[in-house]
């Protein structure tokens, strides 16, 4: 049915949608841990990313990788604005988990309907950039797949370092440990939501950005990331960046082994499946803290 | 007085509304009509679950798709009479909704929104790919209910689903279950220390609410007569969920207040029916930040401060 | 025989035992004292006793019926009521509604059920003093009169045996001595059998008949309370060894 | 002019009032303790003098400004740092990391090496441990690490909450050793203690919280023979 190298190709390409993947969930899994918020918008920043490194891309001839830090450098400061605009006036309200799940809802629908009437519904695709593939062992891999997998890596990698040796990131990790505890370092735990929303945001941009010359860019392309990012933090452990990075490229790679073994239409359905098992059996995901 | 006053109104609305295709022939007024009877059966039984208990179900759309699928199968391919198939439809609902209700027990806040999406979202690629059953994206053409008849046999049978699921909601929520859903919205653990077994009663609301949800999803698929998967998809949700907010969840008329508004209000704003989610997004945003409590919270403000207006005049 | 009793209780959070291998046992219309240092895994045994935790190990006697294991609204059933440390009104409801659904569902969690609770609710509002506020939400209610409907909720539950954690904790001295003469009233009118940690020592001491003294998960002593506090472990326990 | 000083404080949460009319103050240098048994209000005193809870009414003076007003940071900025029960540690990250993150604020960050010396000098577990996850320490360690991230602000005056909460005897006694080594670095400290013998021991003056009120104070001779202090703990 096929063979080994197939198998082996495969794999590859789960690693490099997982690598977008990873961008994608980690931002969203610290979001959750530093704020207790469930970003249900966090698909469009995705999205918006994608759009802005199409249109960078495009009509100024940046290489992806410009457009990717052109887009990572406006959604950052979008991401705060959103914070800003429709989370802080939340903080210490009652109900407040309903009401930011409903408000980033709300704003999901609006930015994503937005789009629509701002980009089109079409789809928009960029041609190839670095021409030409790599090929060992009957593996074959675009230089474009490759470029997307080895900036992918650098962002993770860049990301780890932020939270783990930065003075800021260390203060985000703080804050997601213990908030109380952060307020009595001297942390401005505030300053660090936003912040830590539009590192959120810059990432998922991230994502969007560098598989935009792979994938079509379309107004509705979030929605698999964000369900996506759900079933890695479920995995993951919900505020865990390292779990979210360990099940990004699994789930990456489990994804791409179902497209080949089962169809392409049935494999979030499996992810899915998955994803309400584990819940059942263990409330707080795989490597959550019970 | 006041009390009164409330019932003559409400007896007026209801003749209105027996009388309505009567009164006003107008099919398309009726077809709108319609549509706001079949959705407040939706958005009142969801709101059973996510206003009254705090279980935040983002899968209600399953159960309105499941119960239209599963009748407009049995009609198609059983040749079950399309009443029958139809209260068979709430039935499937229903048993589909232990199927999600149960891992939700024990999950918290977010993770159930996300388990009961999941599921929605499950049961929407099942119905699309399993094209040998459903033809898919193509769509099934459903069995009509009423061979030949009109709109107006569509709008009493709705109708009737209307009174019937609000006369039920009503007597659930004046009965102890009505506390006892609150009580566990507001603290699960101080209900049970209560002698309230309160996985009883989650299931119990899930069975209810999806019973329902599915009857008004058979009803919609026999009278729109063509069916695909987008009708369990995100959408419908969200359609829900702005309905629900904008009329006041936690209420018994404000999801139907809610419903009928954004019906009529969305077929006016046709013209700008590419702006539509945008409207949406924007009164989701601005509901949660502005008036938490909805059309009714705010009707209710106005009425305390009107009722404290006459007392104050009473006593000068 | 005594109306409840616990034998080698124990239950641990990942290793750490918050009760362990305790015993205990209570006499029929009797109001016994909890204390214990913070952490001293007080509130871990009401839960144990009240069904939100499973022991690990360990038996529960409530009138001679072993009750480990059941869930809280079964032991609720059986007549066990309790209170919460941090309170946990239904604010949306009124004062009234609280009480009722003790009063419902405090013997029966049937869905259908054709008794009206009304007026034992009432009778519990009576008691605690909560009539002239019945209609009000509970949301607008001060901590002491959230406190009482509390009480009045679990006594609409007509218990035998109430576990009552801190409620005279945040109360004013006023406020402090309603509830003591409220406890007694418990007592000697409803034949309830009380068991309470407190901190508020004025109110141990002045209403218990017996006291328990709780230490790291174990109980450290025991008897009435002027013999307690007197014992030289509950004195370190409190004041401290003498460190110089 | 004191280092601290509050008049007519109250405070408490949405309908409930825990905090009553509260006058105190605490002069430079020295230890001043607060006494009370459980649920008298200590925390809540604590975390309105740290800017968690809101003052109702009431103001607080540290070093000669208003602070009832200030946001958490702010306050930790100006030099009052405090150490909440159970050391207000960072479970997941490591000893060196909680201590690093104590020396937050930007002034502290640039002088970080300093200050570690000095918190490894004092506790040496502490260096032995500096790469251990903070939430696999022990009681008594934890604590230490609270005082050590504590140390890390520079703080003109630390408030610690309990610091025997929860330990056995005998590392009560070192962890008070500790505290009385820090004072020697011109460190005031305000001391709230449910246990009132050790922190009559530790501190030169007090003051007696009972039901969200202070009802008495005094230096520490005198309390410890107060018969009211004998009463209101053990109810004799």
């Amino acid at each position: 049915m096929f063979t080994a190298s197939i198998l082996i190709q495969q794999i590859v390409y789960g690693l490099v949608i997982g690598s977008s993947y990873v961008l994608m969930a980690a931002g969203f899994s610290l979001i959750w841990g530093i704020m207790g918020v469930l970003n249900l918008a966090h698909g469009e920043f995705y999205m918006l990313g994608a759009y802005i490194a199409y249109y960078v891309s495009s009509l100024l001839g940046f290489n992806p990788i410009m457009s990717a830090i052109v887009a990572m450098a406006a959604m950052f400061f979008f991401g705060i604005a959103f914070e800003r605009a429709l989370l802080s006036p939340l903080y210490g309200r009652k109900g407040w988990e309903m009401s930011t799940v409903l408000i980033t809802v709300g704003a999901s629908i609006l930015i994503q309907n937005l789009a629509l009437v701002i980009f089109g519904e079409k789809y928009k695709g960029l041609p190839m950039y670095f021409e030409g593939e790599l090929e060992i062992w009957k593996i074959v891999l675009s230089y474009d797949r490759l470029v997307v997998f080895l900036v992918g890596i650098f962002l993770i990698a860049l990301l780890w370092y932020l939270l783990k040796y930065t003075r800021v990131g260390m203060a985000m990790r703080a804050v997601s440990q213990n908030q109380e505890g952060a307020y009595l370092t001297g942390i401005n735990v505030h300053k660090i939501f936003y912040l830590a929303f539009g590192l959120s945001a810059a990432f998922a941009a991230a994502g969007g950005a560098l598989l935009a010359p792979i994938y079509f860019v379309y107004p509705t392309v979030g929605a698999g990331p964000l369900l996506m990012a759900f079933a890695i933090v479920i995995f993951g452990g919900f505020g865990s960046v390292k779990g979210a990075i360990v099940a990004g490229f699994l789930l990456g790679v489990f994804e791409s082994l179902v497209v080949l073994m089962v169809s392409s239409a049935w494999k979030d359905v499996f992810i899915f499946v998955l994803v309400i098992i584990v819940l059942t059996v263990r409330p707080r995901g795989l490597f959550g803290i019970q | 007085m006041k009390g009164s006053l409330k019932s003559i109104l409400l007896l007026g609305l209801f003749l209105l509304l027996s009388f309505f295709p009567f009164l006003f022939p107008d099919p398309y007024l009726i077809h709108l009509l319609i549509l706001s009877f079949i959705f407040s059966v939706l958005v009142s039984n969801w709101n059973i679950l996510f206003g009254y208990m705090g279980i935040f179900c983002f899968g209600q759309q399953a159960f309105f798709g499941i119960g239209a699928y599963s009748s407009a199968l049995l009609a198609l391919k059983l040749g079950v009479p399309v009443p029958l198939s139809i209260v068979f439809g709430g039935f499937v609902a229903s048993l589909s909704s232990i199927l999600i209700g149960l891992p939700t027990l024990r999950l918290q806040g977010a993770y159930v929104a996300l388990v009961t999406l999941a599921f929605a979202e499950v049961m929407r690629m099942t119905c699309s790919n399993w094209v040998g059953m459903t033809r898919g994206q193509l769509g099934l053409t459903v069995t009509a209910l009423i061979p030949g008849a009109g709109r107006v046999g569509y709008y009493y049978v709705a109708f009737l689903l209307l009174l019937l699921s609000t006369i039920v909601l009503l007597k659930v929520m004046r009965s102890s279950f009505g506390y006892v859903t609150v009580a566990i919205r507001e603290s699960q653990e101080a209900a049970d220390s209560l002698g309230i077994n309160v996985i009883k009663y989650k299931i119990s609301a899930f069975l209810l609410s999806s019973f329902m949800s599915g009857l008004a999803g058979a009803l919609y698929a026999h009278y729109i007569r063509i069916l695909t998967p987008d009708i369990m998809s995100l959408h419908l949700m969200i359609t829900i969920l702005v309905m629900g907010m904008l009329g006041g969840i936690g209420t018994l008329p404000g999801p139907i207040l809610g419903t009928f508004v954004l019906t009529f209000l969305s077929e006016y704003l046709r013209d700008f029916a590419q702006f539509r989610f945008i409207i949406y997004g924007t009164l989701i945003i601005l509901a949660v930040l502005f008036v938490p409590g909805g059309l009714v919270s705010g009707l209710r403000s106005v009425e305390t401060k009107l009722k404290g207006k006459r007392c104050q005049e009473g006593s000068s | 025989m005594p109306i409840l009793q616990g034998k080698g209780l124990t239950k641990a959070f990942g290793g750490v035992e918050a009760v362990s291998n305790l015993d205990f046992s209570i006499q029929e219309r009797a109001i016994v004292g909890l204390i214990g240092p913070n952490g001293a895994g007080k509130t871990t045994l009401f839960n144990l006793v009240a069904g939100a935790f499973r022991p690990q190990s360990g038996r529960i006697r409530f009138l001679g019926e072993e009750i480990q294991g059941l869930k809280p609204f079964e032991i609720c059933h059986r007549g066990i009521g309790r209170t919460f440390q941090i309170v946990k009104p239904f604010n949306t409801l009124t004062v009234l509604e609280n009480a009722v659904i003790g009063a419902r569902f405090g013997k029966s969690s049937k869905i259908f059920d054709s008794f009206d609770p009304t007026p034992i609710a009432l009778d519990a509002l009576e008691f605690v003093g909560l009539i002239k506020e019945k209609d009000l939400l509970c949301d607008n209610l001060n901590m002491g009169e959230k406190k009482r409907v509390e009480l009045a909720r679990v006594l609409a539950t007509a218990p035998k045996v109430v576990l009552l954690d801190e409620v005279m904790a945040g109360l004013n001295p006023v406020e402090t001595d309603r509830v003591m003469s409220l406890i007694q009233k418990m007592r000697d009118e409803k034949e309830i059998t009380v068991f309470m940690i407190e901190h508020v020592m004025k109110a141990v001491m002045g209403i218990s008949d017996q006291v328990f003294v709780m230490h790291h998960g174990e109980k450290i002593a025991e008897g009435l309370p002027e013999m307690v506090v007197k014992d030289q472990a509950v004195i370190e326990a409190y004041l401290g060894e003498r460190i110089i | 002019m004191y280092l601290l000083s509050a008049d007519g404080l109250s405070c408490g949460y949405g309908h409930s009032q825990v905090l009553w009319d509260i006058s105190f103050h605490v002069e430079e240098g020295g230890i001043v303790g607060i006494i009370g048994s459980n649920g008298a209000g200590k925390t809540t005193l604590l975390r309105t003098l740290s800017g968690l809870v809101p003052a109702q009414s009431g103001k607080i003076e540290f070093s000669g400004e208003r602070i009832e007003h200030l946001s958490p940071h702010k306050i930790v900025e100006r030099g009052l740092s405090q150490i909440p029960e159970g050391g207000g540690i960072f479970p997941y990250m490591t000893v060196l990391e909680n201590l690093k993150l104590g020396a937050f604020l930007p002034w502290n960050w640039k002088r970080i090496s300093q200050s570690l010396d000095l918190v490894f000098e004092l506790f040496s577990t502490l260096e032995d441990r500096k790469n251990q996850m903070a939430g696999t320490l022990s009681g008594g360690e934890r604590q230490m690490l609270g005082i050590g991230k504590g140390l890390m602000s520079s703080p003109k005056l630390l408030l610690i909450d309990e610091p025997s909460s929860g330990l056995a005897p005998k590392l009560v006694l070192r962890v008070f050793d500790n505290i009385k080594e820090i004072q020697k670095h011109n460190v005031t400290i305000l001391l709230v203690e449910q246990n009132v013998q050790y922190c009559l021991n530790m501190a030169s003056r007090a003051y007696v919280l009972e039901n969200g009120r202070i009802v008495l104070e005094g230096t520490s001779e005198e309390l410890i023979g107060h018969e009211h202090v004998r009463k209101a703990y053990l109810g004799i």
